[in-house]
């Protein structure tokens, strides 16, 4: 462990490494440049590394994806910022039908190199479109990775493997964590694409992402002075999955939770559930639940926090599954 | 640029009626006959948005709002174009278009519920024919577009019916001029020949992008490209914003098609609230569209030479006073958003599942509010 | 019971029936009005509803959806056509951002009464974007409905419903089967977003839509020689899902197989899977299996037939699933 | 129309330098010097590419193929345009450009897979400068443009080397300028200045909708209002296209930004083989088109006014027919995608769960088909 940062300051760190590990990458979006981005994830960035390289683009989603996929074509590693999840429906087609597929179109001769970082999810109070959590579409879509983090050392590092890895990451950042407590970045990375057991516990495995793991956190500690011991695995990746990590615990515990803030129905949670049960059918003492956001647009602010996965959820799911 | 330049045009003047001094001038294409009466109820407007808006501002450094999206710089566009309407024309605008709908007599209070974060917006797009804040975008062009197809298919547009014909308002932005939505409006209106009027307050910043990231040449310049006209005004010009609007609704109504306007002006706040236009943009710009400023025009010109009331200016900031108490107390009284009301809209006809979980949504909302 | 017809033909008919019915239906998309759709199912109404009410768009999806919006809030019912399945993400934005969120937005003061027509699925024997099975990305978005119809009789019924539901329903068409055998048209309808159990069993209960039933139909058939009665449920409607009709048939059988062309991964089979077993935990006697496409772009044409679920891969289902 | 037109030209003309008839003509902004020899390899190539076309539309009669896109008509465009490329620029193609395939030196046989359903494409852009084919209309338009950002990137602009210089040349149709990603590269390239021409083939009809439904005015037109040159080329003359193409190209390189050309031209056949055009448009349309024949004016001209051996069109005529025979036997050799292809590409790195997709999909596979 070294130094203790915000996760936007993590993944501005780590966005810097990777530019100064290839001169092809560029970033590339709406007001990336002098601005920093909204949320300053890029800040300082174009200033040390030109207009050429952090591109205020113009202001069209389809644009900002379809030219990274003809920089990506021309060798180059765009990584696209979203400014705003509900706004990465714009260049849902690019990202779809040409970044997902073009690599699979090519017989593997193309390689689409580009992240897309999308900051994510509520709890910031901000108006409609600002608050969605938009990871299912992406993991549904064959020739897409999908992951998400859920601490500044993870932003560090996962950043980084996000860009140097030759496929197409969509890279969820939980915004409201981004300026949340500090914490310490580790040494060397957990491979991508692998989960983690960031508590152990004996009597409920609960399965989160992203912004959810800080009320899993939380909520475990709760749990813990009611006696019931949570183990918590922090998926970080959405797709693939790493569903070994999920089930070996499951089969120690007989129980599982999985929580998102997407909504319910067709979410990740789902594809969890079915897996998990097909895998260790005779371990499960009880269904798998999850605690999500509803099958709503998501809500007015001022009742956001009520609406997303919090403390009271989870800990009302875990009452339900120890009851089974 | 190569030579072979077969389309690109001279700049023609921006449409202004009235200078930042308060110089009334004339526009051969644009006559304007306008009382000073008429003229003063503009001022008042002016007045009276701008100061809605100061006081949203204010609301939201107090907490009561989450967020707003000044409007300060763009009031005479606003209320030029807004007040160019007719009762049965319908208006689509952005987040920002607060002179528009207080045009349309949209009591201010209606448009905080999103910014205080209580509601989405829900109003109702046909009481004062305003419809919904789009905040996506360059969405809304679309829908207005929409809209004037069914304007036509109702037998709506080009009757010499004043009260019958009906001409479609969009509202944008000079950073929306790039989105792909937009431009299929474009596509829409002029294969249509519909009766859309696009009004693209270009405030020379999409957040901390300056327009010339959106284009390089001047953006009324867009619509030739489509096949209809455009045309740019002087934003900051209530005068010119009226008539050039006028005009292009006008034609509109007669079946006279599409227009693009420009309206060129400045946004003299932070994009909204949370924004911090330091670290992109000189205070200096500002300074020198403060010389232009829509409101100081007009009072100069009423000042100087029109007949008006001795005790007009002082009615109008009282009027504005009170609007601002009413927007303050207003604002502390709209309500929470019950459990129910998220789930309530959602479909015309809920399913089963979905009232399962209002239900158990309620329960726990009322649980933990108790 | 009373004429046999093709589903091409059974959704032209209601379509014009919807049209006759409510002056306000409006149809538009690429190629409606003289060629009448790519699969012609719009033939004949330009024609005689005339090109204000069958409309002939210029090329943009977005456009298409985008215009609806503006029709639906000046108080018309729009038909849009999508000319292919994989053709609906340019539109993808306007669809999920305002047509599924503006009545919400409104706070039910606007309705959205769009019926969005996307030919789906795969098997024709096409050139990428032309298979594919898009259901899920909607399914997953609240305010939309998402209907698929598997016969003549439904297509003609289930399109009049559509339009005449006040909220925005996708429409999903399979495209094979539009000139697939001919079949009688029921005197009245079945309620949409009604599951229907399309053929009585014991053994094991395997739910599908849309183009998939065909298949089951062949299955079931195919099982029965070997002993084993599969009840099939064609699902009709997949958002809202009817799991009520799904789980009182597990309560008898005990097993569940869920099958669909879309992708396996965060498909309709896994929200069914973990509702099933949520409600059903006590009466299944094996995990929910799943027959679906495989998580990779649709193929080649060429070997379509072998990756789409089909009776051998539905039958190796039943073989794994009785094995429990 | 309203009057205040500010921004609507006159029609220039069409870019001609081959009359119908086979005269040649001069055009002041595009002057080309071209030898005999260099037009009878033009001719050579338009006929060979509809050598190509002939026989893959008999392929998909004899159900060796799903679907073809004819060329038919738009042999012209398509030679004049890629015979404009010179090796380092890249070339952004739809589904129908089997001729700018041609120029590229990419044999005709890598176009049929995804025709015959062997594979996706599967060609390397790299390869020959010639990128995959792309169905979604319009997607390629923003490809092409974020490859001219990588071209500015890598310094190849503007540096007079002619084996550096790197233009990109974007294939898209008439029905695609509606769609908004086309009208979104035009901002991109404007706003960015890059190296990119933007060729769209005017052949008059997106499936059965004819270019009206699109827009009320000519093609060439849109990219004024995005502050670009736009130009109409004789889309059925090769020499123009050329000349139009090779001039815009050179511009791009020599870092004077885009260029939109609308090469006026007919597609001759149906959208596709499923499609049934009696049912949209007239038959005379056709032949009208007939008497503008993009292959007889050159083959008037050569026979009138070149020297060139007698043998010449028999010869052409023989490599044609050597052609067809390879495009015949090799399309039946074409092999079928193997159970693991459909996989393999789907990532660069196979995740596990995908793997054992693979397996099980390939075991049933070789079960099912031992
Ligand atoms: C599709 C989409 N992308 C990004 C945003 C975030 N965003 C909100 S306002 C804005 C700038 C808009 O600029 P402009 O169109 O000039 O309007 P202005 O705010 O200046 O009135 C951006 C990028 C958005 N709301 N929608
Ligand atoms: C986004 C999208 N929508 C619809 C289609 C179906 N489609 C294929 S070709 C075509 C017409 C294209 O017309 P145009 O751009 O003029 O090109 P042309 O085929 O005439 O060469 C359509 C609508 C598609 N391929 N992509
Ligand atoms: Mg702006
Ligand atoms: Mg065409």
């Amino acid at each position: 462990m070294t130094e203790s940062k915000t996760m936007a300051k993590a993944l501005n760190d780590g966005l810097r490494k990777a530019m100064e590990a290839d001169p092809k990458v560029v970033i590339m979006g709406e007001d990336v440049g002098k601005l920093g981005g909204v949320f300053r994830i890029t800040d300082g960035l174009q200033k040390d590394f030109g207009e050429d390289r952090v591109i205020d683009t113009p202001l069209a989603e389809s644009g900002i994806i379809g030219t990274a996929v003809g920089l990506a074509i021309r060798g180059y590693r765009p990584v696209c910022e979203i400014q705003f999840d509900g706004f990465v429906f714009p260049g849902f087609d690019q990202i779809v039908s040409q970044v997902a597929k073009f690599h699979n179109r090519s017989a593997g001769l193309v390689k689409m190199p580009i992240t897309i970082r999308i900051p994510s999810g509520g709890g910031i109070g901000a108006v409609e479109h600002h608050s969605e959590s938009v990871e299912t579409y992406f993991a549904h879509t064959a020739g897409l990775k999908v992951v998400a983090c859920s601490n500044a050392s993870d932003a560090y590092w996962m950043i980084q493997e996000a860009i140097a890895d030759d496929d197409p990451v969509i890279f969820i950042e939980p915004k409201r964590l981004y300026h949340a407590a500090k914490s310490e970045i580790a040494d060397a990375p957990t491979p991508m694409y692998q989960a983690r057991v960031v508590r152990p516990g004996t009597h409920v495995t609960v399965a989160g992402y992203g912004p959810t793991m800080t009320t899993l956190a939380e909520s475990a500690k709760a749990a813990a002075d009611d006696g019931i011991e949570l183990e918590l695995i922090d998926l970080r990746t959405v797709s693939p999955l790493d569903i070994p990590t999920v089930v070996e615990s499951v089969r120690r515990t007989g129980r599982l939770i999985v929580v998102h803030e997407a909504p319910h129905s067709f979410g990740v949670g789902a594809e969890i559930a079915a897996r998990v049960t097909e895998q260790a059918f005779y371990s499960l003492e009880a269904p798998v639940l999850r605690v999500t956001g509803y099958d709503t647009p998501y809500p007015p602010s001022r009742l956001e926090h009520e609406w997303l996965p919090n403390l009271d959820r989870v800990l009302d799911a875990v009452d339900k599954i120890m009851e089974y | 640029m190569s030579e072979h330049v077969h389309a690109i045009h001279p700049e023609p003047d921006m449409v202004q009626l009235l200078t930042p001094e308060g110089q009334r001038v004339e526009h051969a294409d644009y006559p304007l006959e306008i009382s000073d009466d008429d003229i003063a109820a503009l001022y008042r407007d002016l007045v009276l948005v701008r100061r809605i808006d100061t006081e949203a501002i204010a609301l939201q450094r107090q907490g009561e709002l989450g967020l707003w999206a000044s409007l300060l710089g763009q009031e005479a566009a606003q209320i030029g174009a807004g007040r160019a309407l007719r009762t049965q024309d319908m208006a689509f605008p952005t987040y920002r278009e607060h002179g528009v709908a207080w045009c349309r007599d949209v009591d201010p209070l209606t448009l905080l519920g999103l910014y205080r974060g209580t509601n989405l917006g829900g109003w109702d797009p046909g009481a004062n024919n305003f419809n919904l804040y789009t905040i996506v975008i360059g969405a809304q062009t679309l829908h207005a577009t929409g809209y004037a197809m069914g304007v036509v298919r109702d037998g709506a547009v080009g009757t010499g019916d004043v009260d019958r014909d009906t001409a479609v308002l969009a509202f944008f932005g000079d950073g929306a001029s790039s989105q792909g939505d937009v431009n299929e409006s474009f596509v829409w209106a002029a294969a249509g020949n519909l009766p859309v009027v696009f009004f693209c307050q270009n405030n020379q910043w999409a957040i901390s992008e300056p327009v010339e990231r959106q284009s390089r040449v001047p953006l009324y310049q867009r619509s030739s490209g489509f096949g209809f006209p455009g045309v740019r005004v002087d934003g900051n010009d209530v005068l010119a914003c009226l008539a050039v609007t006028r005009k292009a609704l006008d034609d509109a109504r007669s079946a006279q098609g599409p227009t693009f306007i420009e309206a060129y002006t400045y946004r003299m706040n932070p994009h909204t609230t949370n924004d911090d236009p330091r670290r992109y943009r000189l205070g200096s710009e500002a300074e020198t569209w403060k010389l232009k400023d829509p409101i100081e025009r007009v009072r100069a010109y009423l000042t100087r030479e029109a007949r008006i009331e001795p005790s007009f200016f002082a009615d109008v900031d009282a009027e504005a006073k009170k609007l601002a108490e009413h927007v303050r107390a207003g604002c502390r009284e709209l309500a929470d958003p019950t459990a129910e009301s998220l789930f309530d809209s959602v479909y015309v006809t809920m399913p089963d599942e979905l009232r399962e979980q209002r239900d158990e949504f309620a329960a726990f909302v009322s649980e933990v509010g108790a």
